[in-house]
């Protein structure tokens, strides 16, 4: 097997995308966005709970289905993204671009990424950071509103957050 | 249902025994098979996205730019004259191709897409009303879905569709005498679909249609370079295919279309090249095939094109298609072998390309793990999101075929595919 | 009027003081050009029609053949990722070239005439309704005023054309007022006319139509590839040209829109590559620029126009600027020395490209005579029939330069043009 | 001056381009057909006045303008018309047509075709066919009515009479 390949699909990822973490719909989310990549057919719909007051993540679900990279990126997140305030979320989803898109050199990706440096393998396979992203985005759009619901489309080329 | 594809009467038998062809030979025409990717020999199984081009159609465009370009048409000076006549022969080339009856029943086009959308915005736009049937089936491309749905939306028509059995790929036929009524103006429907590689009958479709007063239109983007596809003997009003998948370049396609239908037509674009006269408050336009031609033809395109069919016919589209059959048959035996694959399409009498699944392998997995060994697969819904929502997939893998592979290279997908199965099973 | 073609602001300044091109060098690197015809070197003054292509273009459709082509967007494989990336690099190379904000304001169609199509089925379609005034001017392409044209005939419209002074070439700018009235929903003209010669201001232009609420179009065929065109400068909200004419392949053109515009407009032609996603009775549609690319793209030729682009900018478009100036100046005086010339298009201030018409002498004649002489010419009403008629003349003569002309062909022109004379006095 | 030149330019072509012959309007025809070629916006009006009885061409004039070439053909040809039955007329057509695309070969050019003959030389000019036929277009439209006007244009790559 490919050394490349054992990067991309380290046993980490691979679990995570067999189980998901906060998989399964959240009750009374403050916020809901779903987003769809429309080449795959991958679908992540994602559900945050909001503290008004400390304005910090204090629930999250995702629901959907998707490749591996994909599922696995999208259940580490919301391990990461549980009990952060916006701005530290909002932070959070910087690093995760800079590393995914290979903006940030792999020395000076942020040792705050955790686990999700091991995704970092997908900088390699320019075809699937879409598919690293897909739950990112969907955080993002969740991020920018206040409640409600919203969905959206993933441009196939658009590896920007 | 199938002989109809070899029926003697075609005009363009094969010129050589399928055993005297050196398929090895012909292979080593085609410059890009011959690289790497990631440290491992290219095996390319993406014909259907788009073929790969030999040196003679690339030989043909660069002689064309280093000697013969010029505008068409509007010049009379020596170059334009040569551009004018590469581009008019191919079309000569392209009526011979589908054994049409003159050149004026061609109209080039970017490509499929943009064939179905001419049809469907000038003939479907004048000839299909409230009420009326627009019938198409389950198997469609986008291209030859969207089109249709949309205009049906415009019109207030209703869009039928005649279903897939199943993962077999097949259509109920058996629903074909109460969907095809005289209600229906418009049948469209794929020669060959892209997704199950399923062959439909065509002549007898358009017979059927015939009968009820439908006009029909055949996509034959992927039979068009794989078998002998004669529009007198399928009996369609348009059928339509793409260059780029037949061994010819990008952005040159072909709508052929019967001068009764072309001469019901609205105009589609308008400009250049297609007027016969132009006041500041009214414009006279040209029959077909000009009329439909606006501004300047991709004429590089065409003289491609020309040498794609050219080659084609050197090796015989008898040939090629039992050639490519050959290797899908094949494919999908060794396939259907392994454990926990999903195959797509009917087991017998399939086009040259499988689809099929890996159990709890996402194809987009399947599909990046494949390219890693040299395999190029085609991973997602190929253009044919609402079938494979009702076969319960959100996308699946495809491996397709030209004259250009080998049994070899079914074995080197046959091995990837127990490495990913492995892989995917630690 | 003149200057804002040279502002300092210019994106993309000239690498080389003029003096420091070597012109015969450059000339080098397009085979056609080193032919016979007749058995006489090759003159091509036609490049206005169609320029002749560099073999670095050549060369990069060549590459991309042999070594990445493959379907885009669709597939994950390699190919797949080499042939995206060629094409929407394409995209931003463009962007580029006229000082874009995104690559996401260029969409790729098959030349100018269609990227003005294009918007008058969409844009045009949606916002211009009976009573509504669309201006254009006397100058235009047929491919820029018979879609203005049905449109308005469509729509209950009306059509109005600021006039042209005469021979000249001139608009009559003095009428503007008086016709660029909030009425107007459209405004849409050439910014160089590919009869005349004449240049308009087309950033003046643009300010005067955004006074009054009109959407513009610059029709920027003739004008891409001979001197700077920056659409933040001009402030259009569409520009269009043709690959074919920049040095590109044939098959690919630009349309660039403002954002603002593209969002209102609704989809063009439908098929796969341009959904978000596809139901059997509805469908979503992705915004520009894929929402308007439907089908399988002309990678090639967005590859070989992106080649084209490297190529001008390497020379610099301010040095061919100067360059075919220079030769149409030469042109004209040399001309206007001989008896019987009728000359057309502005004295001073004109692009590269002259045309006339001998007394008594057809324009088809005069042009076969001087392709005898190996002169490539075009005789005709170079698709603008009412201008003619306007002028009184049925066709005339065209000699149009390209950087890679020299005065000694202009030498020849004339000489030839001297003997044509003499012939018919006989 | 290149040879093929004078050979498609010979005294008697330029000399019927700028004095045609039976140039004006016909008082009184049977059929007029009028005739353009888009691409260069040349123009003939044929007229035809067919004698009923002997059903023969008892008068012929043409306007128009075009190059010297398509005015010289036309010139030509009403002088070969005039007095002609619609079958000879006909017959004439189809020499003039071999002649002009080239389909007969030189040495078997007909006789009977005169000054026409003179013409032979478009054909190395596949351009220029079109213009040498303009006013042969229309006279095979007049032979085809009985009586009133029609009009028609020439595809500009239809060099087919
Ligand atoms: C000013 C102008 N507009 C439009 C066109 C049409 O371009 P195309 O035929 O490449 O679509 C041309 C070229 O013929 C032109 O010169
Ligand atoms: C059956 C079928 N129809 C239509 C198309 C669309 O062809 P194109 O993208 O070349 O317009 C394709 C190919 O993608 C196809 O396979």
């Amino acid at each position: 097997m490919d050394v490349d390949f054992e990067e991309l699909y380290q046993s980490v990822i691979l679990d995570h995308s067999r189980k998901p973490r906060n998989f399964g719909p959240l009750p009374d989310p403050t916020v809901t966005v779903a987003g769809d990549n429309p080449t795959c057919g991958d679908e992540i719909a994602l559900s945050l709970k909001i503290d008004p007051q400390a304005d910090k993540v204090a629930g999250v679900g995702f629901t959907g289905s998707g490749c591996s990279i994909c599922m696995a990126s999208a259940s580490l997140m919301t391990l990461k993204v549980k009990g952060k305030t916006r701005a530290e979320a909002g932070a959070l989803l910087n690093d995760f671009q800079g590393m995914i898109t290979g903006k940030t050199p792999e020395a000076e990706i942020p040792k705050a990424l955790g686990d999700l440096r091991l995704l970092s393998g997908v900088r390699k396979f320019p075809q699937r950071v879409k598919c690293a992203t897909l739950g990112w985005h969907a955080l993002k759009g969740a991020l920018a509103q206040t409640e409600g619901a919203a969905k959206f489309s993933v441009d196939p080329k658009d590896a920007d957050l | 249902m199938w002989l109809p594809l070899f029926a003697a009467s075609m005009h363009d038998l094969a010129k050589h025994a399928p055993a005297a062809i050196d398929w090895a030979a012909l292979r080593r025409d085609f410059p890009i098979l011959n690289q790497e990717v990631h440290g491992k020999p290219l095996v390319y199984l993406d014909s259907a996205a788009s073929s790969q081009k030999p040196r003679q159609v690339i030989d043909a465009i660069v002689h064309y730019y280093e000697h013969d370009h010029s505008n068409v048409h509007r010049g009379i000076h020596e170059l334009s004259n040569r551009a004018t006549a590469a581009y008019e022969g191919a079309r000569e080339r392209t009526a011979r191709f589908l054994n049409a009856n003159t050149p004026e029943e061609i109209v080039f086009t970017r490509g499929t897409t943009e064939s179905i959308n001419l049809v469907a915005a000038t003939w479907g736009e004048r000839h299909v009303g409230a009420g009326d049937h627009i019938l198409i089936t389950e198997l469609e491309h986008h291209a030859n879905l969207i089109p249709w749905q949309q205009l049906a939306r415009r019109k207030g028509a209703e869009l039928l569709y005649i279903p897939v059995q199943g993962d077999n790929g097949r259509l109920d036929l058996s629903r074909l005498d109460e969907l095809l009524t005289p209600k229906v103006k418009l049948f469209a429907f794929t020669h060959i679909s892209n997704t199950m590689g399923t062959v439909n009958p065509a002549a007898e479709l358009c017979r059927r249609a015939r009968e009820v007063g439908a006009v029909t239109l055949v996509d034959a983007a992927q039979s068009a370079g794989h078998c002998l596809v004669d529009v007198q003997e399928i009996g369609c009003d348009f059928l339509v295919f793409s260059g780029h998948k037949i061994l010819g370049p990008t952005g040159i396609g072909v709508l052929y279309g019967k001068p009764e239908r072309f001469a019901e037509m609205p105009p589609y674009q308008t400009g250049g090249e297609m007027i016969v006269s132009v006041d500041w408050h009214e414009a006279k336009f040209k029959p077909a095939p000009h009329g439909f031609e606006a501004g300047t033809p991709h004429v590089a395109g065409a003289v491609g094109l020309h040498a794609a069919m050219d080659y084609l016919d050197d090796v015989g589209r008898r040939n090629i298609w039992e050639h490519d059959r050959d290797l899908a048959a094949y494919t999908y035996t060794r396939l259907s072998e392994l454990p926990g694959v999903r195959l797509f399409g009917p087991g017998t009498d399939r086009a040259g390309l499988v689809s099929f699944l890996l159990e709890d392998v996402h194809a987009h997995d399947l599909v990046t793990m494949a390219d890693g060994h040299g395999i190029a697969l085609r991973g997602g819904h190929h253009c044919n999101q609402p079938l494979h929502r009702k076969l319960g997939v959100k996308s699946s893998a495809r491996a397709s075929f030209y004259f250009y592979n080998t049994r070899e290279e079914v074995d080197k997908l046959i091995e990837s595919v127990e490495k990913i199965r492995a892989f995917f099973a630690r």
